[in-house]
């Protein structure tokens, strides 16, 4: 009986998602996969690439992305999107130096941070409810924010501050740098932070009613409203959430130096990497692991091209080469699912 | 609404800075519209059927570089060069076609992934030089005005009536609002989908390589920057005209007044406060609100 | 009811058009036959990107010599360095009148067309910090020609990696540069390049894109830093890559094995040249550039300077050489501990 | 008659200027099962959300246990015990069943900030079991068919201690098994004392399940009944106010043996895991019906005939000669036409106008010197809007402004535009009212009478064997047989249709 009444579902619909739900389980097997010749590959070409050292670093360079593909992951799989997060990034940044470095504000850094940290969450708000309420669609609302946010950053960083001066700060104090380049137990505290975000995040999703919640606002809206949630407040916590992990990546920043350019193109590259790692555009789909993989999978490409050492004109196909990467993962995945699909159907 | 706040804007500005609104200085900046209203016109059909491409910036950097590299590189006649950078423009709407139709991917993601792909390809295709020299005869073309416009002010008034007609008055127009409503109510009618989505990305394509190609004469140089960040201008500019993120709604005209009223605030905010940060800060403000003020319109239209 | 609105806006868009057709008959004798003598001149001052300390600082001169001068100064410039949007820029100010337009070219190609059909105007082009082809400027208020600045980052980490004497100067280089695309610093990479044929025994083996973005910069220094072991010495040739590379260096413990040095304001990097990251820090005095360049337009636009002159009286900066169409700053500097505590931009 | 459960007094709700509902009063009493009826437009949609709290009346109040309910609030709803099972299965296809059931009201521990996700298995397990299914609760919705889908909404309304469950339609994809199944459960609840407001267009249910009957016209309250009352012609008179188009005569085929030449030859189609080597042929002029139970694969078919589904072997011939498999075009340009069952998505674009969506398949034919023509889209849609009697106030409203029955009438018009020679209809009266339904099955008639061969897919069974010439039954993916009216009855096609279905 089952196999028959299964072809009964409407065309559209529940072939499509059980299609995507196969897919979410296999694309973390995907990336692994890709992942591990990588690496093999470039290990082979050139030992260090393994070292405890460069390991490391890779995770380090992974940090701030990944603490903000967290929330942006959220936001996807409830079938929104943030592209705000670059300029909001810079903002933050800019505004956590101003309030911490001793030139300026110098509030202690415990009162900055958390500043910081409630600012982001406030910018999220300001995101969370403009989709929800005044109902813009968040591709819009967000384009409008990274806009503006940049040009915020642009102004306050050339804004005279009490002493006077514009430009960079360069004084960031230690105790606020900590975050990102201090130890704890002989392992960085960025990775640190990074860990528990992951695993917050990973709790979130999968043992908590809100994170059930999210992904049933993202799998069929119309029913989580007739379930009695509200998608509203779900939808705006998952912004306030990312704006949030925006705060937090500022704080893990390895930067000593403070300016408006942080950040260009940073959105564009979160929502790569949540894409590559599975979360899927129209919502309901994502994994905490996936997402994992597909964070290290985009920001491991420039260090194994730099370990390969392919000379002086080889980082000009860079970008060439991600947006091919992109293209390769999305179409092996493609023909998977349909593969998988005719092979599924059958039994 | 939109063309109030134009004029409003206008006679605002007009009050502010007399000189900004005369005829002279309006035409003296109209020459830097074009190539975002050119843009506009293919993405609003693109963003009706409830599709979008993130990746019109990047192919004219490779319709640009394409050009450079045969012309100034490769000594092969101009006519040449400039053919290849037509087909290559084609070719690049064409593969994002492919993929969104045939291959079935999202066309946020398959433009974000060229988004890279094609300004990656520029970049290393050129390495990266950059290409100047271009002929006389060239450069008049994009510079020099026929009639108070350049010869792509003209172009694009051809296109966009065109545009218009083919939108609101032909079967492949109303095909276009069909498949942005129910995709698949389209495809069960007969509209040839498919074909219709391959069409205007490939314009999409088009209209890029027509731009840069401007662009190389207009500015005497062909690389792999041009149009950095220009897809989000004209997708500001669409949005901002009234046409539905969300497929079904929008016209041409709102195209055109959207990419009006994106430009005279742009060039006003330059003009008066001569601090170009301002510029993002108020475009994306003005995106939010317009948006906004559409929506709240729209549903107390709806409530009574 | 939509389609009323469609008609009443045809109607009202053909009003506006025909409406800012009326008024054309107002302005059109204005902007370009006005004497340039006049008592307040309007000078407009492009830096390539705005917000950066780099062009902050230029700005800070400009803005003391507009006060004395008695200038009509306005500073601004694309905050995304785009050169296309700088193009735009100047066209612009055609329009409103400028007196004198001066430019940083980030790419002359672009701005070279811009700047000539302003000339034919009437407006008084100038270019300062980075120039422009001959035909399109008056003049070139210069510092340094990227030739010059070329040798000098060249020279300066060949004699830090060798210990001070760049003859000793032996191992592998890098260079951290903005975009791939950009055409300032490609044009820095073409002299280093060339330069460092001098010296046989420093290689150059990898040059690696920022992005205009600290993080980045800091990433792919520590990146190759562990890929080539050999790696002596970093060029860092953007305001971000400088101190992203420095942090780099720093948190890899490599100070001292690894020399790093590029451009930057001396404010930036005190920090770092303080804790023996950084040895020389190569720039000139920025503010001293701004002063000069405003003078430079305040004269043009009272005519008090002419073409064929071989001096120029800048206020406190005393008698500078004009060699053809050349005014020149002076020296680059190279900021080390023992000087880059005297300048404060 | 004891205390109500349930008492909704003077409800009205307007949408955009349509009353949807005027001022309707209605009790249930405790462990009653309560049947509402009427035509598409009713009201009756509109008072389930009402009751479910996911839309607020303009007037009115409604007591639950003589205690005035939070209108407007699904949760208050829920709180107050009032369940509801939606026509469309509602679920989130991502999540696993026991979240479906449990989701915006899981149980906790830990404070509240913690899943019990055993408990939610094991409480799962047992509804399943109540229902006669037997899957793991940890299967993703998206997985389950139509009808376990159908089962885990009842599973989730169990799972809470309803005092009113609602049920729209709950039968219309369900099997005969299942539909057993339910009834059992119905009986069960209503000894337990739960009180069931059920809806349905399907009388025999009503007559089999119902203690008393009530009916909306256009969103008024027209009656309540006893069941012993009242006989199903009564009850279809008060729907429709006025007597039952006498249909039988009209929709019988004029000659005993209709159709000249075999318009329609399909010759082992087959797709791996949807159907397999299905065969079959149409005249001109005659209507086949097309039966089996659902998820037979008959929808399936009609879609590869049509081009919108690739095959993997087999072969669609019209009028002798053979189309390019896969693809729409081929199919349009044979002659072929498809009214799918899915209106809503597949079927209009609902808010393109009334005149938009009858010119869509015939664009090209729409123009003049390649522009639309305006007055030539007005002509077509006068035409069909006459001929069809399609009621709307103009051709340029929105299709979604037009009831279920009108909709339905726009897609067979879009078809007729085109001038098919071969037209398939899958389920073409579900969800449309018995006025409308007579009408489209004389439409019908009339349509193989102009000559056109028509393919009828319908799980209802007195549908199939009033309309057609000859029906062709599938049973999972397979033609199960073929049956001339003279030989068609009931149980013989249902034979064929079940015959095995369970031991398999």
């Amino acid at each position: 009986m089952d196999a028959t009444s299964t072809i009964s579902m409407e065309l559209a619909t529940p072939t499509f998602s059980q299609r995507l739900w196969q897919l979410a389980a296999r694309r973390e097997y995907g990336i692994a996969i890709v992942l591990a010749i990588i690496i093999a590959g470039v290990t082979t070409k050139n030992h260090d690439f393994l070292s405890g050292e460069n390991v490391r670093d890779i995770l380090i360079h992974c940090t701030q992305p990944l603490i903000v593909s967290c929330g942006v992951m959220l936001v996807i799989v409830t079938g929104e999107i943030d592209i705000s997060v670059g300029s909001a990034l810079a903002l933050l940044t800019a505004v956590l130096g101003w309030l911490a470095s001793p030139t300026h504000y110098h509030w202690p850094a415990w009162a900055a941070i958390l500043a910081t940290l409630a600012l982001g969450a406030i910018l999220g708000l300001i995101n969370g409810l403009l989709v929800t309420l005044v109902r813009i669609p968040s591709i819009i609302v967000t384009l409008g924010m990274l806009t503006m946010l940049r040009g915020l950053t642009v102004i306050l960083m050339s804004h005279p501050r009490p002493d006077g001066r514009a430009g960079d700060i360069t004084d960031m104090p230690y105790s606020v740098r900590f975050f990102g380049i201090g130890k704890i137990l002989g392992i960085s505290t960025s990775l640190w932070i990074t860990a528990i975000v992951v695993v917050f995040t990973a709790l979130l999703i999968t043992f908590t009613p809100l994170g059930r919640r999210i992904y049933a606002v993202g799998s069929n809206p119309h029913a989580a409203r007739l379930s009695g949630l509200s998608v509203t407040r779900v939808k705006i916590f998952t912004f306030m959430f990312t704006g949030f992990l925006v705060g937090v990546a500022t704080i893990v920043t390895q930067l000593a130096t403070v300016t408006s350019g942080l950040g260009q193109g940073f959105e564009l590259l979160v929502v790569t990497c949540v894409v590559v790692g599975g979360v899927s555009i129209s919502g309901g789909v994502g994994t905490m692991i996936g997402v994992v993989l597909g964070v290290i999978l985009i920001q491991i490409q420039s260090t194994v091209l730099i370990f390969l050492k392919l000379g002086t004109n080889a980082a000009n196909w860079n970008q060439a080469i991600q947006g091919a990467l992109i293209l390769i993962a999305v179409l092996i995945d493609q023909v998977a699912s349909r593969g998988e699909k005719r092979i599924g159907g059958g039994h | 609404m939109l063309l109030l706040v134009l004029i409003a804007l206008m006679l605002t500005a007009g009050h502010l800075e007399p000189k900004f609104v005369s005829s002279r200085s309006q035409e003296g900046l109209l020459s830097h519209v074009w190539d975002l209203a050119m843009l506009a016109l293919p993405m609003t059909f693109i963003i009706i059927t409830g599709g979008i491409d993130l990746s019109v910036g990047s192919m004219m950097a490779l319709t640009s570089v394409t050009l450079g590299k045969l012309y100034i590189a490769g000594h092969h006649p101009l006519w040449l060069a400039i053919l290849a950078a037509l087909c290559v423009g084609i070719a690049c709407g064409l593969l994002n076609a492919i993929f969104i139709t045939k291959v079935g991917v999202h066309p946020l993601i398959v433009t974000l992934a060229t988004y890279s792909a094609y300004r990656g390809l520029a970049e290393g295709i050129s390495l990266p030089e950059i290409y100047s020299g271009f002929p006389d005869w060239f450069r008049s073309l994009g510079q020099n005005t026929y009639g108070s416009l350049q010869l792509i002010g003209w172009l694009f008034i051809i296109a966009a009536v065109f545009c218009a007609i083919v939108l609101a008055k032909t079967p492949f127009g109303r095909s276009i609002y069909a498949i942005g409503f129910n995709e698949t109510a389209a495809r069960f009618s007969g509209l040839k989908v498919n074909r219709a989505k391959v069409i205007i990305y490939t314009l999409s394509g088009l209209a890029a390589a027509i731009v840069s190609i401007n662009y190389s004469g207009l500015r005497d140089n062909a690389q792999a920057n041009v149009g950095l960040n220009m897809e989000l201008d004209v997708i500001t500019a669409v949005v901002l005209g009234g046409t539905s993120i969300f497929g079904g709604r929008g016209r041409i005209l709102g195209t055109i007044l959207g990419v009006a009223l994106i430009h005279e605030t742009r060039e006003f905010v330059g003009w008066h406060y001569h601090r170009n940060e301002y510029v993002p800060l108020v475009v994306g403000a003005l995106l939010i609100v317009a948006v906004a003020a559409n929506a709240l319109l729209m549903r107390r239209s709806s409530r009574t | 009811m939509v389609r009323i609105g469609h008609w009443i806006g045809s109607v009202a868009l053909a009003a506006v058009i025909a409406l800012s057709g009326c008024s054309k008959s107002e302005s059109t004798h204005e902007s370009a036959s006005q004497p340039a003598s006049a008592i307040k001149p309007t000078v407009y001052l492009l830096p390539k990107k705005k917000g950066v300390p780099y062009f902050e600082t230029c700005a800070k001169g400009a803005r003391e010599a507009a006060d004395k001068l008695g200038v009509d100064l306005t500073y601004d410039g694309p905050t995304s360095g785009s050169a296309d949007e700088a193009a735009k820029m100047i066209e612009q100010w055609t329009l409103q009148g400028a007196d004198v337009i001066a430019v940083s070219a980030s790419d002359p190609a672009p701005l070279a067309p811009v700047m000539k059909s302003a000339r034919s105007k009437g407006v008084h082009v100038i270019t300062w910090d980075s120039d422009t082809p001959a035909d399109s400027r008056e003049f070139f208020v210069c510092q340094a020609s990227a030739e010059q600045i070329g040798n000098a980052l060249c020279d300066t980490l060949a004699k830090d990696i060798g210990g001070g004497n760049a003859d000793n100067a032996d191992g592998e280089v890098a260079i951290v540069t903005a975009q791939m695309t950009a055409a300032n610093q490609n044009e820095w990479i073409k002299y280093i390049k060339a330069r460092l044929e001098k010296y046989p025994k420093l290689k150059l083996v990898d040059i690696q894109p920022s992005n205009d973005d600290q993080t980045k910069a800091q990433q792919v220094t520590q990146d190759m830093l562990k890929a080539h072991a050999n790696l002596k010495g970093v060029f860092a040739i953007s305001s971000q890559a400088f101190p992203g590379a420095a942090e780099a260096i720093k948190q890899a413990g490599k100070v001292g094995q690894v020399q790093v040095t590029g451009l930057s304001t001396p404010n930036d990097m005190k920090k770092y040249v303080h804790d023996g990251t950084v040895k020389s820090v190569v720039l000139w005095n920025t503010v001293d550039l701004g002063y000069l360049t405003t003078c430079v337009a305040d004269a043009l636009a009272k005519g008090t300077l002419k073409k064929g002159a071989t001096t120029f009286n800048a206020g406190r900066l005393g008698e500078k050489k004009i060699d053809g169409d050349v005014i020149l700053l002076g020296d680059i500097i190279v900021f080390n501990k023992d000087n880059i505590d005297q300048f404060d931009f | 008659m004891t205390v109500p459960l349930i008492d909704i007094r003077n409800i009205s709700k307007a949408f955009g200027g349509v009353q949807a509902l005027a001022g309707v009063s209605l009790d249930i009493a405790p462990g009653e099962v309560h049947a509402l009826c009427g035509e598409n437009g009713a009201g009756k949609s509109t008072l389930i959300k009402i009751l479910a709290g996911s839309v607020t009346p303009d007037s009115g109040e409604v007591l639950i246990g003589g205690q005035p309910l939070q209108v407007g609030n699904v949760r208050a709803s829920e709180d107050a015990g009032i369940a509801v099972i939606h026509q469309e299965s509602v679920a989130f296809p991502h999540l696993s069943t026991y979240d479906n059931i449990f989701v915006g009201r899981e149980p906790k521990t830990l404070a509240g900030l913690w899943l019990d996700r055993a408990m939610m298995r094991r409480e799962t397990k047992k509804l399943l079991d109540r229902l006669g299914e037997h899957f793991d609760p940890s299967r993703s919705v998206g997985e389950l068919s139509v009808a376990q889908r159908q089962m885990v909404g009842m599973a989730r309304a169990l799972s809470r201690d309803c005092r009113l469950l609602i049920m729209d339609e709950p039968t219309a994809s369900l099997s005969a098994r299942e539909t057993e199944v339910l009834f059992k459960l119905i009986r069960q609840l209503k000894s337990d004392g739960v009180s069931i407001l059920y809806v349905s267009h399907r009388l025999e249910e009503i007559f089999l399940l119902a203690d008393r009957v009530t009916v909306f016209r256009d969103g008024k309250y027209v009656g309540t009944k006893l069941k012993t009352e009242i006989t199903q012609d009564d009850l279809i008179r008060m729907m429709v106010g006025r007597e039952l188009l006498q249909v039988e005569g009209m929709v019988k085929s004029e000659t005993e043996h209709p159709g000249g030449e075999v318009m329609l030859d399909v010759r082992g189609l087959t797709r791996e895991g949807m159907f397999r080597d299905v065969s079959f042929s149409v005249r001109k002029g005659e209507i086949v019906g097309m039966a089996g139970l659902v998820g037979a694969g008959r929808s399936e078919v009609a879609q590869a005939i049509f081009g919108a589904m690739p095959l993997d072997a087999g072969v669609v011939s019209v009028a002798g000669e053979n189309l390019r498999s896969g693809s729409i075009d081929a199919a349009l340009d044979a002659g072929i036409a498809l009214v799918p069952e899915d209106r809503q998505h597949l079927g209009l674009v609902l808010p393109m106008s009334v005149g938009a969506n009858l010119s869509m398949a015939v664009l090209p034919k729409m123009t003049r010197a390649g522009l639309l023509a305006s007055g030539k889209e007005e002509a077509l849609a006068g035409e069909m809007i006459r001929d069809l009697r399609v009621k709307t106030a103009n051709a340029r409203v929105p299709a979604e402004t037009l009831s279920g029955g009108n909709q339905q009438k726009l897609v067979i018009g879009k078809w007729l535009a085109t001038r098919p020679r071969v037209l398939m209809l899958d389920e073409p009266t579900r969800g449309v009212d018995v006025g409308a339904k007579a009408e489209i099955y004389k439409l019908i008639r009339e349509m193989a009478n102009g000559g056109m061969a028509v393919i009828v897919i319908s799980s209802d069974l007195p549908e199939v064997l009033l309309l057609s010439d000859r029906i062709v039954v599938m049973r999972q993916g397979r033609v199960a047989g073929e049956l001339s009216r003279q030989d068609a009855t009931q149980e013989k096609v249902l034979a064929l249709a079940m015959l095995n279905a369970n031991t398999q």
